[in-house]
This record gives structure tokens, C-alpha cells and sequence, in this order.
């Protein structure tokens, strides 16, 4: 009986997030209806494309013991830019090809002075944050660039009746899903996440995945960053500040480590991302006081990041006493 | 170099002294009195928070809520000295509490930092950056975004109040200074903090208390904040819940080049010191020169990386040599 | 050794960055700081001051605070270190400018305030400013003529800018005083709070609009939160020029490029105007009258005016926003 | 001749590890490498493997000339490592860790992906090789000791090696597993494949080997038949000296006295421990891998949590020991892993030494008395024979693994501890250093102090303690006394327990 009981609340603390999930799920439902409305679920995948798409990238860095704190950088520096050539009467997918160019450099950028210089990508990511920032306000002299018409259809746009922010999501992680399980870069990326030495063991070539994780965040955040510009319809110069803290705490209450070699994007970052956005929807749903979003969001991190502290505790002194 | 900094942080005192000279010569109005002022009123807040962040590095910590430590502290400053809101008659009694209460916010937040991180094991990476977004959502809650005026006059007028030819901001980030060093250098608990930062296991097989030392030097960063948030607030003469938003890069980067490893057990307080002011020359100069604001966070988050290439440089070098 | 070069490797770069930057002539300097840039309305007076500046042959200094009053104290005290002659300040609030103006002071440097009133205190500065009150009443009262006229009910809706903000709280009371008069037709529903964010109130009027589908009059404090606004509205299905039957009814104030791009499209119903070209022209001369010894009037105001449907002819040339390219 | 290893030297800055090492191998042929830590086991080892070059001297493979300049070389031409510390990515499932080198690929939609049918197929044929039962998908987290070893010697087999290395592999296996293991190492050699077998059980190396080398500061001892070894012989070959004056002399009783009593501790791991140490006694902890000897000590020292059971210290209950308290009560703790928990290793060997007796050194408002401290540590260092250019700005990191040890121990001696719990205190230590520990620990009890020293050299133990216990499966299963030690009872205690010998089959 106290083994059923022991690993019941095994299971709660193993699936904190999705239990927030369905918690806050029914608790919006219930105190608002219209929360649970199919044009609502809609809306709460619309708004979780950019986000989602950006703690994709994230996964991938988290998965190897890294950071990369300047997407919220090249989201507003992608931004800037291709703002600037549409307005300018570049054609809207040259700006868009432009747009991933940029997120790739800073990718490489991240990944060349991480691996290269041997500098960790906490200090790396952050000054590149700063360089990234501090280029798009230079580009657009801190004013907010206003978008035509053709960036906001490519934001509300449709095909086959499914929002094409959400298609661009449902894209993105299932291709990140494949590589991270169904490719010999995916499973290297755990082993360099799990111990860089015994990856170079293994004949793995670490900078190469390094290289390819930061690319592939500095592309989603570059994606992302045109998923939310062309739902937003204009560039503000505060556009993107703290998207790296809500994508790296979506990726975190999906299960990933931040000390690398576990995590997943599918089901884990998916849900992180559903959660964050579903709070802040159900939170407008129930017309709760705009400034308390913050709050109810960075408790419920909190709690999750608390909860997993204590099961990886637990998960170390059981990996040391040799048990399961 | 003589025992003002170690070898770890001559390179840091060569760079500020440098720099001064070649500002001197170059930016108009730089070598001026009254810029001179400017420069170490610009210097103090930097220094002092820039000091409790470089305990929790030395911890292999990290401290991210400072931001919002500001922001609550002022806010909370702000609520109880503002006569709009007037809780107490007596100047000197608003003042005395309103400092006090400010301290106690810094205090108890860095205590929740610490509890988390020392009880729970949590990375403080993820407690900080929590506690900032909850902390920071606090301040303008608490406001509903407004600022708070109309301060005491003895508290706005800190800045330009001298005692014994010294302005009153130079005393307090005297103290903070003085006591960060004592504490780190002089006491046990110093010794532990270096003692946590590099080992943390042997550190607690070896009899210290390591929850203790960890939430030691949260509390002691938040006190730090709080103090940073007086200077700031009475300069502004403003309790705003979006003050010190911007200067947590300046924080991580004056304490990075001034030599503390982000990964625990080396730093020193003089390296810390000529950290903050490369920073503030930096930023006054730059300033000074007519570069825009974004021209210098780009300088900035470049001299940064600079520093920390230059460090595994020199430590990559130490290891091979 | 390998130190001792980079040290001089880092001062080189420096020196020459140095030099790159251009040194100030010997003439009169006037420092500008802005809070930020981020609206056309500050662009627009940004260029406007400056070639006010150049008019009277004067130099600039321009800083940009980014919406950080902190930032934009040290920019003004680093003027005031190169020795400005005078200062033209767009501040981030009411509160945080009176330390820069004592500051200003304490230099002796004049200084004056565009476009936001401080909160009362003891300097000494000049403030220009348009007359946000009153334009937004008149504005708002159009539309609430055009409401009682279609003899329909109206709800309606406010983006309210940062409360910190004077301006903000003159055009929200005025909104409000004028409703007043017209409580018959108009509810107010819904008061999105923007603190002058785009983002913000994309979520604010997409949320309202969620709760309240029958929203049928929405005001913008500024206009440069017009591409929220139309974004919620195309969302919601609810974006349609004036004359179809679920139009909603829409106010502005500014007079931005924007606004004026959505009164010649049919869709902007009025917009309160501030005259920019005139406030800097006022600001630049206020410091020259100063500088000459003149006495200058502590507040100077801009009327301006309300642009709509049927005056648009005739004002359009007035309206700053007509003048720019459209974007 | 599969291998011949000819005349190998190997110097590393000034220290000469290998002076004309000796070494051949047959087909089929099971050579046990024995020899103290610090011999130069490890480092012949991975100059076959690959590791390293070496100063001097050849080696064929097969009668051709072989000289690899990388572990991959080494690997290519057929010569595996099983290393003590695995290889395996816990993270990631029994079929990822088989193939992380080289997955089988297949192409869809233009992306290159891993071939899942055809990987899962072939694990399951390369697992069934080996006998492991597992499904191939588990993570390989959740294996035990046991399957893991195998799975790494699975990865191994997959690329056909010549000869196989292992390096220790029962250390973390139950004795049931390790015959299991044995059977599969016999079964390779019967295939053809050369082993190499090193290992400090010399009873499993006496019953595998073929042959047996013996390596002692960095020279080929012996190599000869194992008919030709005995026991006894094969100690004293390794350690170089009988073992009476290998163990300095130490002339105190153990007092009537008890220090420390502990009833019925128990954990996870731990059940049911009783025992108790008396003032100026050494007691021996004596058991393999896996019996619980270090969980026991770090149970007592408030590492981890006691679940059950009372500790006594001098006749005061202990409520929730933790290292705060002992530390304060004169107990110290030097734990097995030095790196990890013992030293600060980055830091200056004075902050080292200082750290556990800093306490002592306070005044009431707690600033460090510092000259008091700096000259006490210095006087402490001088003690312990730790060789040093700078206390205070040579970081420990500079120091050899002998010198590191001591100033492990010099930190535990400035709080002049009233008991001091030593868990294999001379692993991977040279002989000098060895006997330096053992002078100190000697020194230690005449002043007093007791010792619990948990070891898995027997020799060690007969050669310092008063009295041994001998742990197995987490329980005390036997005890034995100063005049009672015999070397092969503790062994068969240890590897069978008393109550257990027949149920033993």
C-alpha cells in the first residue's frame, strides 16, 4: 500500500507540469466558459506559435548543458531589419531569407566563440544579447518600424482553416522532434549534453554539434521573431526583451535541464509553452488584473523548478547509492 | 603593481587607468569637475550592487534578481516617504523607517533567493530569474505602474548634502564597501564563501555550513541592491517599480572584468571595484563623446566578451606555461 | 607581456573610436534628450527641433533615453559636463524630470520641457505644450455627435497611455469629461491599460474585444497605437471603412502619418492633432529669448485642433502626420 | 604472439613512470596485471590503448609493427578498453549507446535518418551475444552496474577487437554478477581474443589468469605462469617488502573506553549496523564494492539521511548527525573520492588545509585570527611532509595525487580530531606517500584519537588495525580480532558472510 501511495506522488511530482496544465485548464474553464471554446484553443495556439517556436530552439542549447540568453536580440535585430527592407519595398520573402540569414550568423557567432575561444555561453550569449540589441535600436534609431498590410495576412493567414502561425509551430516542432529522436545528431546532442568528454570518447565531434544547436536556436529565433512581428504588425524597440527568460522557463517547465541531457521538444517544451500561454489567456479570459500576470506566471515556474530540484535531488542520491 | 590588486586585477586597474588618460585627452568635458562628480555619483550604486553580486559569484551562484530588488525596494521607499502617501509625521521618523523598510525588502528577497537555493537545490540560476520576473511584476502591481513623488527633502537632497566636505552617497558606499571587504577577508564567514564557491561538497564534509553561507550571500546581495536602490532613488528623487531595469549587464559585467569567475572561488572586492568604474568610464565617456546609448551597450557587451577571452586566454596560458 | 599588448590593443581602438567621433564647434550647443523615439510623434519632433536648430544656427547634441529616466538624468548631467548652452528635454514622466531641471538649475543652464508638464516644484524651466485636455474633449466629442446621430447605443473602449505620464492622464480625463456629456449613447466598457506599448495593447484590445464583441467605439490615447488596434480588430472581424454597418467608430490623437493615411482610407473617424512644427519652433526660441535675457512665460501652449472626415481638406495641410511619407 | 610490448618507457616532465616494461600476450591468453596503485598499470595500459606514446620502446601487434597515436587508432586495429568509469550515456537508450559512433542510416524526405528497424534489430543480436536481457529501447540509466558492464563490453564486441583490456570491471558488481562476467571473458578468449585483466582482487586474478605480470614503480616485477604464484608470493612481489615492515609499528592498546557507538543505523543501502570504536583504537571496515562500507560512513556522518537506528559520541545521543556537528565534536571524515569532496582544487593549498579548523581560529566577533592560523597551517603542512614551493598561492591542483592526500589529511589534523573515519585513504597513491599516511595515522592514535579505516586492501587493514569488520550486502557479517587476522577468512567473510555460507552455492 505505501509503495502504491509512494509512487502515485512519484508520479504527480514526475508530471508537475502537465498536471499544472489540466489544473489550469479546468480552473479557467470553470470560473470562465467561453475559456473553453474551440476559437479560443486557437487563439491560445496562435499566440504560443512565436514563443513555442523560439523554446524550440532553446531545447536544443538547454540539451547541451548551454544557454543562449541573446534570442530575444535576434528576434528584435531580424525584426528591425526585415522591417526595414518591406517598408523600404522589398519583396516580403526577401526579407523573410534575409530574416533566417541573421538568426543562422548569430547562431554561428554564439557557437564560434563559444567553442573557439572557449568562453562559457552564459557570458558569450549575453554580450551578443547586448551587441544584437544595441545594433537593431542603431538600425532603427530606437523608433518602432510600423509593417504594411502583407506582414499582417502572413500572421492571421489561413490555410485549410488552421492559422498559418500555428502550421509554422506544428512545422517546427515536429521537424525538431525527428531530429532530436530519429537522427545521429539528436542522439549526439544528448550525449554531449550528458558529458562532453566521454562524447569526445565516442568519436563525437563536440564543436560540431555545438555549432549546429546554436544555429538551429539562433534560426528559431529568428523565425519566431517573424511569427510574433507579423502577428504584431510593427517593430517596437521593446520588442523581444525577455523573450530568452520565457523561453528558457517554457523549455524548463517542459522538463528540460538546464544542466543538460534531458529534456525533449515533443511532448516536454510543447507543453511548457501550452502552460505559459495558457495562463496568460485563461488570466485575460477571467478579466483577472493585467499585473498579476507576471506573477501567477514566475510562481508557477517556481513551483515547477522546485518540484524537479527535489526529484533530482532524489534521482542523484539514487544514481549514487546504485538504485533505481 | 603594489598590493592594491593582486595579479588578478592589475589588468583591470591598468585598463581604467588608461582609459581615464586617453579620455582626458579626447572627450570634451571629461576632465572637469563637475564631470568628475558625475562620474562617481554614477560610480556608487553600480559599485554597491555590483559588490553583493560578486558574493554569489564567488558562491558559483548567480544573481538576477537584482533588478527587481531595486525596483521593489524603491517602490517600498517610495510608499512609505512620500507625502502623498504620508505614514509618518515626523521627517526623521519617515526617513529612518523608509530607509530601513527599503533594507528589509532587499534583505528579505535575497533571503528567498538563498532559502531556495540552499534548501531546495535549485539552480540559482532559475531562482533568481524567477524571483526577478515575480519580484519585478510585484513592484509594478504594487504601483499599478505609477511612480511614487514628492520624497522628503533631506532624502532627495542626499546627493548634494556634503558632511565634512564628503557627499553623504560617498559615506554609505564607503560602508558597503569597507564591510563587503571586511566580511570577505577578515571573517570566517569570507572564508566559507570562497570555501562554497569552489567545492561545495568538501565544503560541507569539511564542517561548514554551507546553507547558511549561501543564504549569507543572497541576503548580503539583496542588501546591497537595496542600498543601490536608496542612491538611485533619491538621485531620481522618484520611487519608480522600472528603476534599475537596465543595469543588470553593467552588474555581471563590472564584477566579469574585474576578475571573478563565474563559476565560483576567485574574485576579490578591488577586482569588483575597478570592474564598476571601468564600467561607469565607459558609459560617462562614451556618453561624453555623443555615442548614442545603443552605440555603447554594443561597446559594452563587446569589452565584456573581450574580458572573458582575455581571461581564458591567460588561464589556458597559466595551465600549458 | 601578452597583456601589457592587449591593454594597448584595446586603447588604440579606443583613441581611434575617439577620433571617429566629431568634435563640437565653438557655437551656441543646445542639448536635446528625448525619453525615446519609439512613436512617430517623437521622430517628428526630433527632426523638427533639430531643424529649428539649424535655423538659427545653433549646434545640437542629441541623447535618447530609451525609456529609461535614470538614463536620460545622467544623459542631461552629461550635457550640462560638456557645457551646453541650453537644454530641450522630453521627458519620460511628470516626476522624474525635476531632478534634471535641478540639476539645470544648479548649472544655470535654461532649460525646457517639451510636450509633458512636470508636477509643480520649485525651478525654474519653461514648458511647451499642447493643450491635451481640450483637443481630446473636442475629439471626442465628434464622436460622440457622429454616435448620437446614428441613433444606435454605443459601447465603447480607451487605450489609456502610462499613468505617469501627464499627458496620458489629460487625454484619459478629457475622454472621460466628454463621454459624460454623451452617457445617453456611450458606455464605456473597457480601459485598456497601454503603458504606451504596442504590445500591450495588442493584448489589451484583443482581450477586450474577446469579452465585449459589441465594442462599437474605441479611442487611442496616441496614435501609435493604431497598428494594435487594426490588428485586434482584423482578428475579431470587425475592421471596416465608414459607412459599412459594423464600422467602429475610431478617435486618435497625434496626428501621425498613420492617422492620416486612415482618415483619407475611410477608416479613422477623427483624430486630435498637436502641432509640432509650432511647439518646436516655440522651444527653440524660448531658450534663445532666455539666453538673450528676455522673460519667457513658464508654460507655452499649443492649441491645436481636431482633424476629421469633413475638415479634412482644409487641415490636412496643418497636420504634421500628412506631411511624411507613409509607411 | 598476438602482442609484444618491448622495453617501454614513459616519462612525464621529470617523473619517470615506466622504466623497460616487458609484456606479451597469446591468442586466447588471459594476462592478470597486478600492482599498487602508482605501479604504472594505468599508464602501459593507455600507451597500448592509444593514450599515450611512449617515451621509448615498440610494440607488434601480430608480428607487425604497432604504434597508435590516438585512442581511435588503437580501437581501429582492434585493441578495446574496458575503463572502470563507463563509457555509456545514461541518458540515452541501450540501442543509442550501442551505436553513438555509427548508427545504421536511412534516407526520408531528403533528411539522413537513423534506420530504427534495422539498429533495433541488430542490438538485439549484438545483446543476445553477450547474454544481456534487456529490452534494447530502456535508457541505460536504469540497467544495473552489472548490465551495464555488459553493454559496454556489447559496444566493444561490435567492432571486433583482437584484445580487450579491463580495468577493474567487478569493482562495482555483486559477486553473483561477477562470475557472470567471468564465464563471458572465458568465452571471449576461447574465440581467440587476447585480455588483458587488471585488477586488485588477486584471488580473481589467481583463478582467471593465464599468466600474471607484476608491476612495481614503474619496472616488470615478474611475469610468469600463474602455477608459478602464490598468494603471499604475489603480495610481496607487488609491495616489495614483507608486509610487518611495510606497516610501521605502532605500540598502543586500544582503551577500555568507547568513543563512538552506533545501534541499528540503517538506509537505503544500510541495515541493521551495530558497532562501536574504543578511544585509541583503529578499526578496520573491511568489504567489496557494493557492501555498503562508505554509505555506512557517510550515514554516521550526516551525508545522507539515517532512516533508523541511534548514534552514541562519548555517551551522548547524537540527534541528526551532520559533518557541522561532528566537525565541532572532533570527528573528521576523509571520504574516497579526494577531488570531489575532499579538496578545493583550484585553491591555494594554505585555504585547503585551513578550511575545516577555521572555527578554532575565531574571535568572538568572527574575524579569522590569521597569523595564529597561517603559522599553524604552515607548521601542520611541514608535519604531513606535503611538498610545496607556495602555500598560499600553489593551488592543490599542482600537487600529486600522494601530496594531495596529505593535505586532505592536514586539514583533518588541525582540528586534531578525537576520531577520524579514513575511507580508502590510499587509493592511488605511491609507496612513500603511503607510508607517511600510515606514520600519521599512527602518530594520531598515540595521541589518543581513534580511527575507522575503510579500505579494500586487506593488507592494509591486517597491517594497521586493532580489529576488522567485514561488511557485505549492507550488514556486518563478521568481525575478527588482531590476534585472529587471517587474509583469506576476511576475504571468504566478505564474499560469502557467515550466515550466508550455506546458503552460498
Amino acid at each position: 500500500m505505501k509503495q502504491i501511495q509512494h509512487s502515485g506522488l512519484q508520479w504527480v511530482s514526475n508530471n508537475s507540469t502537465l498536471l499544472l496544465f489540466a489544473v489550469a485548464i479546468a480552473l479557467f474553464g470553470i470560473l470562465s466558459p467561453a475559456f473553453l471554446s474551440f476559437q479560443n484553443a486557437f487563439n491560445i495556439l496562435v499566440q504560443a506559435a512565436a514563443l513555442g517556436i523560439l523554446a524550440t530552439g532553446m531545447t536544443f542549447v538547454l540539451l547541451t548543458a548551454g544557454i543562449d540568453l541573446s534570442v530575444g536580440s535576434i528576434m528584435f535585430l531580424a525584426g528591425v531589419i526585415s522591417g526595414k527592407m518591406v517598408v523600404d519595398g522589398a519583396p516580403l520573402w526577401w526579407a523573410g531569407l534575409v530574416v533566417v540569414v541573421i538568426g543562422l550568423e548569430f547562431g554561428c557567432l554564439n557557437a564560434l566563440l563559444i567553442y573557439r575561444l572557449k568562453v562559457i555561453p552564459f557570458i558569450v550569449t549575453l554580450a551578443t544579447f547586448y551587441v544584437g540589441r544595441g545594433l537593431g535600436l542603431f538600425i532603427s534609431d530606437t523608433r518602432a518600424i510600423n509593417l504594411p498590410e502583407s506582414f499582417l495576412t502572413l500572421g492571421s493567414g489561413k490555410v485549410l482553416g488552421i492559422p498559418l502561425p500555428v502550421i509554422l509551430l506544428f512545422f517546427v516542432i515536429t521537424l525538431a522532434h525527428l531530429v532530436l529522436t530519429r537522427t545521429t545528431f539528436g542522439k549526439h546532442i544528448y550525449a554531449v549534453g550528458h558529458d562532453p568528454e566521454k562524447a569526445r570518447k565516442a568519436g563525437i565531434s563536440v564543436n560540431r554539434i555545438l555549432l549546429g544547436v546554436y544555429v538551429i536556436c539562433g534560426f528559431c529565433a529568428a523565425l519566431g521573431g517573424l511569427v510574433a512581428i507579423a502577428q504584431l504588425g510593427a517593430v517596437s524597440p521593446t520588442f523581444g526583451l525577455q523573450s530568452e527568460f520565457m523561453a528558457i522557463a517554457a523549455a524548463i517547465l517542459g522538463g528540460v535541464s538546464l544542466f543538460g541531457g534531458r529534456g525533449n521538444v515533443f511532448p516536454g517544451t510543447l507543453i511548457g509553452v501550452l502552460l505559459i500561454q495558457t495562463i496568460q489567456n485563461g488570466l485575460v479570459m477571467v478579466n483577472a488584473d493585467p499585473y498579476l500576470y507576471p506573477l501567477i506566471t514566475a510562481a508557477v515556474i517556481f513551483l515547477v523548478v522546485g518540484i524537479d530540484s527535489l526529484q533530482n535531488q532524489r534521482r542523484e542520491k539514487a544514481k549514487r547509492l546504485g538504485l533505481k | 603593481m603594489v598590493k592594491i590588486a593582486n595579479s588578478e586585477s592589475t589588468f583591470v586597474v591598468l585598463l581604467c587607468l588608461g582609459y581615464y588618460l586617453v579620455m582626458t585627452i579626447i572627450a570634451p568635458g571629461f576632465f572637469t569637475v563637475n564631470n568628475s562628480i558625475n562620474l562617481l555619483f554614477n560610480l556608487l550604486p553600480l559599485l554597491i550592487i555590483s559588490i553583493g553580486q560578486t558574493y554569489v559569484l564567488l558562491t558559483a551562484g548567480i544573481d538576477l534578481s537584482v533588478t527587481a530588488i531595486v525596483a521593489v525596494a524603491s517602490v517600498v521607499g517610495g510608499f512609505m516617504m512620500s507625502s502623498d502617501t504620508v505614514w509618518f509625521h515626523n521627517e526623521f521618523t519617515t526617513l529612518f523607517l523608509g530607509i530601513l523598510g527599503m533594507l528589509v525588502v532587499g534583505v528579505l528577497i535575497g533571503a528567498i533567493n538563498g532559502w531556495a537555493v540552499a534548501k531546495f537545490a535549485m539552480p540559482a540560476f532559475m531562482v533568481t530569474l524567477t524571483t526577478m520576473m515575480l519580484f519585478s511584476g510585484f513592484a509594478i502591481w504594487l504601483t499599478q505602474s505609477q511612480n511614487l513623488y514628492n520624497l522628503p527633502e533631506s532624502f532627495v537632497e542626499m546627493h548634494y548634502t556634503y558632511f565634512l566636505g564628503i557627499p553623504v552617497p560617498l559615506y554609505i558606499a564607503l560602508f558597503v564597501v569597507l564591510l563587503a571587504y571586511f566580511l570577505l577577508n577578515r571573517t570566517i564567514f569570507g572564508e566559507w564563501i570562497y570555501a562554497v564557491g569552489a567545492n561545495k561538497k568538501t565544503a560541507r564534509i569539511s564542517g561548514v555550513s554551507v546553507s547558511k553561507t549561501l543564504i549569507g550571500v543572497y541576503v548580503f546581495s539583496g542588501f546591497c541592491a537595496a542600498v543601490g536602490a536608496i542612491l538611485y532613488t533619491a538621485r531620481l528623487e522618484t520611487g519608480s517599480p522600472v528603476m534599475g531595469q537596465n543595469i543588470l549587464l553593467d552588474v555581471i559585467g563590472a564584477v566579469v572584468i574585474g576578475g571573478t569567475s563565474l563559476f565560483g572561488g576567485k574574485g576579490t572586492i578591488q577586482g569588483t571595484f575597478f570592474g564598476a568604474l571601468f564600467m561607469t568610464l565607459l558609459d560617462n565617456s562614451l556618453n561624453l563623446l555623443n555615442l548614442s546609448f545603443f552605440i555603447i551597450m554594443m561597446v559594452k557587451g563587446m569589452v565584456i566578451l573581450g574580458a572573458a577571452i582575455l581571461n581564458t586566454v591567460v588561464e589556458r596560458s597559466l595551465k600549458t606555461g | 607581456m601578452k597583456r601589457f599588448y592587449t591593454c594597448q590593443g584595446l586603447i588604440l581602438v579606443m583613441v581611434v573610436l575617439a577620433l571617429a567621433c566629431k568634435r563640437p564647434k565653438g557655437r551656441t550647443t543646445i542639448g536635446i534628450s528625448f525619453e525615446t523615439l519609439q512613436t512617430e510623434y517623437w521622430v517628428a519632433s526630433s527632426d523638427a527641433l533639430k531643424a529649428a536648430c539649424e535655423e538659427n544656427g545653433l549646434d545640437y547634441l542629441e541623447a535618447i533615453a530609451n525609456g529609461d529616466a535614470n538614463r536620460q538624468f545622467e544623459q542631461v548631467n552629461n550635457f550640462i559636463s560638456r557645457g551646453v548652452d541650453g537644454i530641450v528635454i522630453a521627458p519620460k514622466d511628470a516626476h522624474t524630470v525635476i531632478p534634471v531641471i535641478k540639476a539645470a538649475n544648479r548649472a544655470e543652464i535654461p532649460i525646457v520641457i517639451y510636450n509633458r508638464l512636470p508636477a509643480p516644484n520649485k525651478g525654474s524651466y519653461t514648458t511647451i505644450v499642447a493643450d491635451n485636455y481640450e483637443i481630446t474633449k473636442q475629439t471626442v466629442r465628434y464622436l460622440g455627435d457622429l454616435a448620437r446621430a446614428s441613433g444606435k447605443q454605443y459601447k465603447a473602449m480607451i487605450l489609456i497611455g502610462d499613468l505617469g505620464d501627464t499627458n496620458a492622464v489629460l487625454r484619459r480625463e478629457g475622454f472621460n469629461d466628454a463621454i459624460l456629456e454623451y452617457e445617453d449613447v456611450i458606455d464605456v466598457v473597457a480601459e485598456v491599460p497601454t503603458e504606451w506599448n504596442q504590445e500591450k495593447a495588442l493584448a489589451g484590445v484583443t482581450n477586450a474585444l474577446q469579452a465585449n464583441p459589441d465594442i462599437g467605439l474605441i479611442f487611442s490615447s496616441s496614435d501609435f497605437l493604431f497598428p494594435s488596434v487594426i490588428s485586434a480588430l482584423k482578428n475579431a472581424g470587425k475592421y471596416h471603412p465608414i459607412g459599412h454597418e459594423g464600422h467602429v467608430l475610431l478617435g486618435g490623437f497625434d496626428g501621425d502619418a498613420m492617422a492620416y493615411q486612415l482618415l483619407r482610407s475611410n477608416y479613422l473617424d477623427a483624430d486630435g492633432v498637436q502641432n509640432v512644427y509650432y511647439e518646436c519652433d516655440l522651444a527653440i526660441q524660448a531658450i534663445l529669448d532666455i539666453l538673450n535675457g528676455k522673460e519667457v512665460d513658464s508654460v507655452l501652449v499649443d492649441p491645436g485642433f481636431v482633424i476629421h472626415q469633413e475638415n479634412l481638406e482644409e487641415m490636412a495641410p496643418k497636420m504634421w502626420g500628412a506631411n511624411l511619407e507613409v509607411p | 604472439m598476438l602482442l609484444r610490448m618491448r622495453n617501454i618507457h614513459k616519462v612525464f616532465g621529470k617523473v619517470s613512470v615506466l622504466n623497460g616494461v616487458d609484456l606479451q600476450l597469446e591468442r586466447g591468453q588471459l594476462l592478470g596485471l597486478v600492482g599498487e596503485n602508482g605501479a604504472g598499470k594505468s599508464t602501459l595500459m593507455n600507451i597500448l590503448g592509444g593514450l599515450f606514446v611512449p617515451t621509448e620502446g615498440t610494440m607488434t601487434l601480430d608480428e607487425n609493427l604497432f604504434a597508435p597515436t590516438s585512442p581511435n587508432e588503437a580501437l581501429q586495429a582492434g585493441i578495446a578498453f574496458v575503463h572502470q568509469e563507463l563509457n555509456l550515456f545514461p541518458n540515452l537508450s541501450v540501442m543509442e549507446n550501442l551505436f553513438i559512433s555509427g548508427f545504421p542510416k536511412k534516407r526520408f524526405l531528403g533528411l539522413s535518418l537513423i534506420d530504427q528497424k534495422s539498429a533495433r534489430e541488430k542490438a538485439k543480436e549484438l545483446l543476445s551475444i553477450v547474454g544481456l536481457n534487456v529490452s534494447e529501447k530502456v535508457k541505460v540509466g536504469q540497467l544495473t552496474a552489472a548490465q551495464q558492464q555488459l553493454l559496454e563490453i556489447t559496444k566493444i564486441l561490435s567492432r571486433s577487437p583482437r584484445i580487450i583490456i579491463f580495468d577493474e570491471p567487478t569493482t562495482s558488481l555483486t559477486r553473483h554478477e561477477a562470475e557472470k562476467l567471468f564465464q563471458l571473458i572465458e568465452r571471449l578468449q576461447s574465440e581467440g581474443i587476447g585480455i588483458i585483466y587488471i585488477s586488485h582482487n588477486l584471488e580473481d586474478v589467481m583463478s582467471l589468469a593465464d599468466e600474471i605480470m607484476v608491476l612495481r614503480d614503474g619496472n616488470c616485477v615478474r611475469q610468469e605462469n600463474q602455477n608459478a604464484f602464490t598468494l603471499p608470493k604475489l603480495i610481496k612481489d607487488m609491495v616489495g617488502r614483507d608486509l610487518e615492515t611495510y606497516f610501521p609499528q605502532r605500540d598502543v592498546t586500544p582503551l577500555r573506553e568507547k568513543c563512538l557507538e552506533v545501534s541499528q543505523v540503517g538506509a537505503e543501502v544500510v541495515h541493521d549496523v551495530s558497532f562501536s570504536i574504543r578511544k585509541k583504537e583503529v578499526l578496520g571496515l573491511y568489504g567489496l564494492v557494493g557492501a555498503g562500507r562508505s554509505e555506512m560512513a557517510r550515514l554516521l556522518y550526516g551525508l545522507d539521511v539515517m532512516q533508523k537506528g541511534t548514534i552514541h559520541w562519548n555517551g551522548q545521543k547524537i540527534q541528526q548527525p551532520s559533518p557541522e556537528k561532528w566537525v565541532q565534536e572532533g570527528v573528521a571524515f576523509l571520504t574516497e573520492n579526494r577531488r570531489e569532496e575532499g579538496l578545493m582544487i583550484q585553491q591555494s593549498i594554505a585555504r585547503n588545509i585551513q578550511l575545516a579548523g577555521l572555527p578554532n581560529y575565531t574571535t568572538p566577533l568572527q574575524t579569522v585570527r590569521f597569523r595564529d592560523l597561517d603559522s599553524d597551517v604552515e607548521q601542520q603542512a611541514r608535519a604531513n611532509k606535503i611538498k610545496y614551493n607556495n602555500l598560499k598561492d600553489q593551488s592543490v591542483a599542482t600537487l600529486s595525487g600522494g601530496n594531495q592526500q596529505k593535505t586532505v589529511l592536514a586539514k583533518w589534523l588541525m582540528i586534531a580530531p578525537k576520531l577520524l573515519i579514513l575511507d580508502e585513504p590510499t587509493k592511488g597513491i605511491d609507496i612513500g606517500a603511503r607510508h607517511d599516511i600510515y606514520s600519521l595515522v599512527n602518530d594520531l592514535v598515540k595521541k589518543g584519537s581513534s580511527i575507522l579505516l575503510i579500505s579494500s586492501e586487506i593488507e592494509e587493514l591486517i597491517g594497521l588495525c586493532d580489529r576488522i569488520l567485514v561488511m557485505g550486502e549492507g550488514r556486518i557479517r563478521d568481525e575478527f580480532h588482531k590476534a585472529a587476522f587471517d587474509r583469506s577468512a576476511i576475504l571468504e567473510a566478505a564474499l560469502h558472510g557467515k550466515e550466508n555460507q550455506t546458503l552460498a552455492t
